[in-house]
C-alpha cells in the first residue's frame, strides 16, 4: 500500500443514501472506496451507541446519512 | 434553611392527618456533617424525622419513579423541575404529587471543603448567611458560604420551584449571571488533543461504582446500555476507552432533560466533576433550540419531537 | 520479637534500604484523594493522613485484572488454547497503612486462600508483600474499629506495626516477616523501655477516643427473622444502589469475569463487582433473584454483619474503618444498622 | 448534539459526518463520499477511542 486510506463506517438509510449509491454504481460513477457500508432501515435507527461502537472498534470516520 | 424546617414538618403532619397522601418524601437528618439521608415518613406522628439544611443536594425526584401512591414530595427548584421531566416522561402522573416547594438558597459543596480541611475532620459545621463555619478538634475554619456552594447551585437560575402546591417560604431572589457556562467554554477552546488529555486526567480515578447514573432521576431504565449483554456495548473493566464511553454516553442520555441538580457530581466518591459533560449538553440544547428542560409540563424535549426550524447546520 | 526506634530525622535512610530489598508502596497524594502509590523519599507520604479513599485490598486484588489470554488467530498453533497471564511478583512493602485495612486483609484471606481454596494471585501476592502499619493516634470520627475486633492499633495482619512518637517512630516486629526486615533497615535505633511506655500511654488513649457499638448479640440471633425484619424496608429506601460502598469496602471481596476480545486475541479479565447491582444476581434465564433494592440492601449487611459470622465463626465482616459512612452519596449509615440489628427482638436459638 | 459532546470530549471535528440524499440523488452522493473521505483522510488515522486489549493490571 503507498498510501494510508482511511475506514470510514457509512450508515446509509435504505431509502434514500443506499438507493443513491445504487444509482451511482448503475450510473458507473467513480468515487472513493474508503467506505464501508452499513445499510439501515432509516437513519433514525442510529443510536449514538452505534457510533460509539464503531470508534471504539476503529474506524478513522463515520458517514450517517438519510 | 434551618427556619423551613418547621414549616416542612408542619405541611407533612397536616397533610398525613388529613389523608392527603400516602407518604411524605423528604430528608432526615444526616449522621455525619454535611450530609443528609433521602427519607419517607408515612405516620404523622414520624413527621419529626423530617429535616431540611444545607446539604439536601441529592434529588428527590429519584425517588418518585413508578411510584403508584399518592406522595407529599419536598422539592427545591431543581427538583420541582426534574418533577416536571419526569411527568412528561410518564414517570409519575401529577394527581399523585403533593409538592412542598422550597425556595432554595444553593447547597454546600461537601467535597470541596473537606478538600481545604486537608485531612482534618469536622466534627460540626453550621452555616449562617454569609459564613459556613467548620469546627472540628483543635480547629476552626470559616469559609465564604457563596465560594463554597455547589458548582451547579452557584451558576443556578432557578432557586425557586418551578411547580408547587405549596411554598415553605416566600420565594427568594433568583440569581443574575453573567455565564453560566464559562467552565464549559473553556474546554471548547482548547484544541482536540489537549480535551482529549483533559477529559482522560479527570476521569482516571473512576471506579465505575455508577453513583453518578444512579443519583440521577434521568436514569431509570430498566436495563442500562452498561448492563446490557446482547450485544454488549462496552467492558466492565477500568480500562480508559470503557470508562470514557461510559460517561459519553450517560451524559448524552441525559441531553435536553438534565436540570442541572448536580447530584451526580455529589455521589461521585471520587470526586470527578461529570456535571461537565452534561452541562455542555445543557449549553448546547439552550442554544440550539432554546430549550430549557423542566419549565413547562406539556412541552416535549427537543431531541423527543421533529420541527422542521430544527437546527440542521451539521447535515451535507 | 523486636522493637526499633526510626528517628524521623532518619525515615529516608530506613526507605532507602527497604527499596534495595522491596518496592515501596504507601499513602500518597493523588489529587485531592490519598491513595496507596509508589514512595521513593519520606516526602512523598502523605503524613499526617487519616485514611486512604480507597482500601488496602486493590494492592493484592486490583480492581480489574487479567487472569488468562487466548488467541483466536486460525496461523497460531496454540489458537483456541487458554493461558495463564504471566505477571510478576516483586517483593513489595506497603508502609503506613491503617490496622483496620491489614485486619481486613484478614478477613478476605478466608475466602480467598482456605484448605478449599486458594486464589493463585491473591496468594503469591500476600506472600511476597510485608505490611508496615501505622497505628492511629487520632481516629477519624466515622471510625469504629474497636467494636468490630479491631483497633486503632491492631496488630492483626500486620508484619510491623508503626507508633508516632514525637520525633520518631516506634516499629515493633509482629511476624518472623516482619522481624527480617527490621533486621535488614538501616536508620533504626534500639527502642527504650520509656517509649514503649509513650506508646502503650498513645495507644490507650486514642482507643478510649473511640465510640463503641453493641454488636455482641448479632451472633445469636435467628437468621431468617432477622432476614425479614422490617426495619429493612426504612434503612434501604434511600440507597440509591450504586457501588461505592462496597468498592471502597476493605472486605467486600466479590468479583465478576469477563471476556474480551479484540481482533484476534482475548482476555479473560476479573473486575470488581458489587452486590448492590442488579446485575450481580441475574441469571441467563433473565430470572433475577435479587430483583428489589431492598434484597440487594440486605445482602451487603447480612453478609457482613451475619451470614459471615454464622459461615466462619469469626467477623463480622467489617473493620470499622468507616470508608462506606463517609462515600455514601445518600448517608446510610452502617453503625445505625448495626444497631438496628444487634438490638432487634428474634426469638431464641442460632441459626434458622 | 452528540456530534458536539464527541468534539467536546477530544474527538476532531469532521470524524462524524452526516448528511441527507435523496434516492434519485447519485451525483450528490459521490460527492458527499469523496468529501467525507477527503476530510477524514486529512485527519490522519484514529488515535481515539478504540478499544484494543483492555489496559488492566
Amino acid at each position: 500500500m503507498s498510501e494510508w486510506e482511511p475506514k470510514i463506517t457509512a450508515f446509509l438509510c435504505n431509502w434514500c443514501s443506499y438507493g443513491a449509491a445504487d444509482l451511482a454504481g448503475i450510473g458507473r460513477m467513480q468515487h472513493t472506496p474508503a467506505h464501508r457500508v452499513i445499510r439501515v432501515p432509516c437513519s433514525g435507527r442510529i443510536s449514538p451507541k452505534f457510533i460509539l461502537a464503531a470508534f471504539r472498534r476503529g474506524v478513522d470516520g463515520i458517514w450517517v446519512s438519510g | 434553611m434551618l427556619e423551613y424546617v418547621g414549616k416542612i414538618r408542619d405541611i407533612a403532619r397536616r397533610l398525613l392527618s388529613e389523608n392527603k397522601v400516602d407518604v411524605v418524601i423528604g430528608f432526615r437528618q444526616g449522621t455525619i456533617p454535611m450530609m443528609s439521608e433521602p427519607a419517607v415518613v408515612s405516620r404523622p406522628e414520624d413527621v419529626d424525622e423530617l429535616y431540611w439544611d444545607y446539604n439536601c443536594g441529592i434529588n428527590l425526584t429519584n425517588y418518585l419513579t413508578k411510584r403508584t401512591d399518592r406522595i407529599g414530595v419536598v422539592a427545591k427548584g431543581c427538583d420541582s423541575r426534574n418533577i416536571v421531566t419526569h411527568i412528561v416522561e410518564n414517570q409519575i402522573k401529577r394527581e399523585q404529587l403533593y409538592i412542598i416547594g422550597v425556595p432554595c438558597h444553593g447547597m454546600i459543596d461537601r467535597s470541596r471543603i473537606l478538600a481545604a480541611l486537608d485531612g482534618q475532620e469536622p466534627t460540626a459545621v453550621v452555616v449562617n448567611d454569609t459564613e459556613i463555619v467548620v469546627t472540628g478538634p483543635g480547629f476552626e475554619r470559616k469559609f465564604n458560604r457563596q465560594e463554597y456552594l455547589q458548582n451547579n447551585c452557584a451558576t443556578c437560575i432557578h432557586r425557586n420551584p418551578v411547580v408547587y402546591d405549596e411554598l415553605v417560604a416566600e420565594k427568594v431572589e433568583e440569581q443574575k449571571l453573567d455565564d453560566r457556562y464559562a467552565d464549559v467554554k473553556k474546554i471548547e477552546a482548547m484544541s482536540p488533543d489537549e480535551k482529549w488529555a483533559f477529559f482522560d486526567k479527570i476521569l482516571a480515578p473512576c471506579l465505575r461504582c455508577y453513583a453518578c447514573r444512579n443519583a440521577c432521576p434521568l436514569c431509570y431504565c430498566p436495563t442500562c446500555f452498561v448492563d446490557e449483554s446482547r450485544p454488549q456495548w462496552l467492558g466492565k473493566s477500568i480500562d480508559p476507552t470503557d470508562v470514557r464511553t461510559f460517561h459519553f454516553l450517560r451524559a448524552y442520555h441525559c441531553a435536553g432533560r438534565c436540570t442541572d441538580c448536580g447530584a451526580c457530581e455529589r455521589a461521585c466518591p471520587v470526586n470527578i466533576p461529570v456535571r461537565l459533560l452534561t452541562k455542555k449538553l445543557n449549553m448546547d440544547v439552550e442554544d440550539l433550540y432554546g430549550f430549557e428542560p423542566g419549565m413547562v409540563p406539556d412541552v416535549r424535549p427537543p431531541l423527543d419531537v421533529y420541527r422542521p426550524d430544527d437546527p440542521g447546520g451539521f447535515i451535507k | 520479637m523486636t522493637s526499633v526506634i526510626i528517628a524521623k530525622s532518619k525515615l529516608n535512610d530506613f526507605l532507602a534500604s527497604l527499596k534495595s530489598g522491596y518496592q515501596v508502596l504507601g499513602p500518597v497524594r493523588q489529587g485531592d484523594m490519598i491513595a496507596f502509590g509508589p514512595v521513593n523519599k519520606a516526602e512523598d507520604l502523605a503524613l499526617p493522613y487519616s485514611n486512604t479513599r480507597l482500601s488496602i485490598k486493590s494492592v493484592f486484588f486490583p480492581q480489574s485484572e487479567r487472569m488468562f489470554g487466548y488467541s483466536l488467530d486460525k496461523e497460531d498453533a496454540d489458537a483456541g488454547i487458554i493461558k495463564e497471564t504471566p505477571k510478576e511478583y516483586p517483593n513489595r512493602v506497603v508502609l503506613g497503612l491503617r490496622p483496620c485495612d491489614a485486619k481486613a486483609v484478614t478477613l478476605v484471606d478466608v475466602n480467598m486462600d482456605n484448605p478449599q481454596f486458594q486464589d493463585p494471585w491473591w496468594v503469591k501476592r500476600r506472600e511476597t508483600t510485608t505490611l508496615i502499619g501505622l497505628g492511629c493516634e487520632h481516629p477519624c470520627s466515622t471510625c469504629f474499629c474497636t467494636s468490630m475486633g479491631s483497633g486503632p492499633f491492631d496488630e492483626t495482619g500486620l508484619d510491623v506495626l508503626l507508633t508516632e512518637l514525637p520525633d520518631a517512630y516506634l516499629a515493633k516486629s509482629l511476624t518472623p516477616k516482619g522481624d527480617q526486615l527490621l533486621k535488614q533497615a538501616k536508620g533504626t535505633d534500639a527502642a527504650s523501655p520509656a517509649n514503649e511506655k509513650t506508646a502503650a500511654e498513645i495507644k490507650t488513649k486514642a482507643e478510649q477516643t473511640l465510640p463503641q457499638l453493641d454488636t455482641a448479640k448479632l451472633k445469636d440471633k435467628n437468621m431468617m427473622e432477622l432476614f425479614n425484619a422490617r426495619f429493612w424496608e426504612r434503612v434501604q429506601f434511600a440507597c440509591i444502589n450504586c457501588g461505592a460502598c462496597t468498592f471502597l469496602c476493605p472486605t467486600c471481596w466479590c468479583f465478576d469475569i469477563q471476556d474480551e476480545v479484540s481482533k484476534k486475541a482475548g482476555d479473560r479479565i476479573r473486575n470488581w463487582d458489587s452486590c448492590m447491582f442488579p446485575l450481580f444476581t441475574l441469571h441467563g434465564t433473565g430470572h433475577n433473584p435479587r430483583d428489589h433494592k431492598v434484597q440487594r440492601v440486605r445482602q451487603r449487611f447480612m453478609h457482613k454483619l451475619k451470614y459471615y459470622i454464622d459461615k466462619y465463626g469469626d467477623g463480622p465482616a467489617c473493620v470499622g474503618c468507616g470508608r462506606c459512612v463517609q462515600a455514601c452519596p445518600v448517608n446510610i449509615d452502617i453503625r445505625n444498622v448495626i444497631t438496628l440489628m444487634n438490638e432487634y427482638q428474634t426469638s431464641a436459638g442460632t441459626k434458622a | 448534539m452528540m456530534k458536539g459532546l464527541l468534539e467536546y470530549m477530544g474527538t476532531e471535528p469532521g470524524r462524524l459526518h452526516f448528511s441527507w440524499i435523496s434516492s434519485a440523488e447519485s451525483t450528490k452522493f459521490v460527492e458527499v463520499a469523496n468529501t467525507v473521505a477527503e476530510e477524514v483522510k486529512a485527519l490522519g488515522p484514529a488515535k481515539h477511542f478504540i478499544k484494543e486489549k483492555a489496559e488492566v493490571a
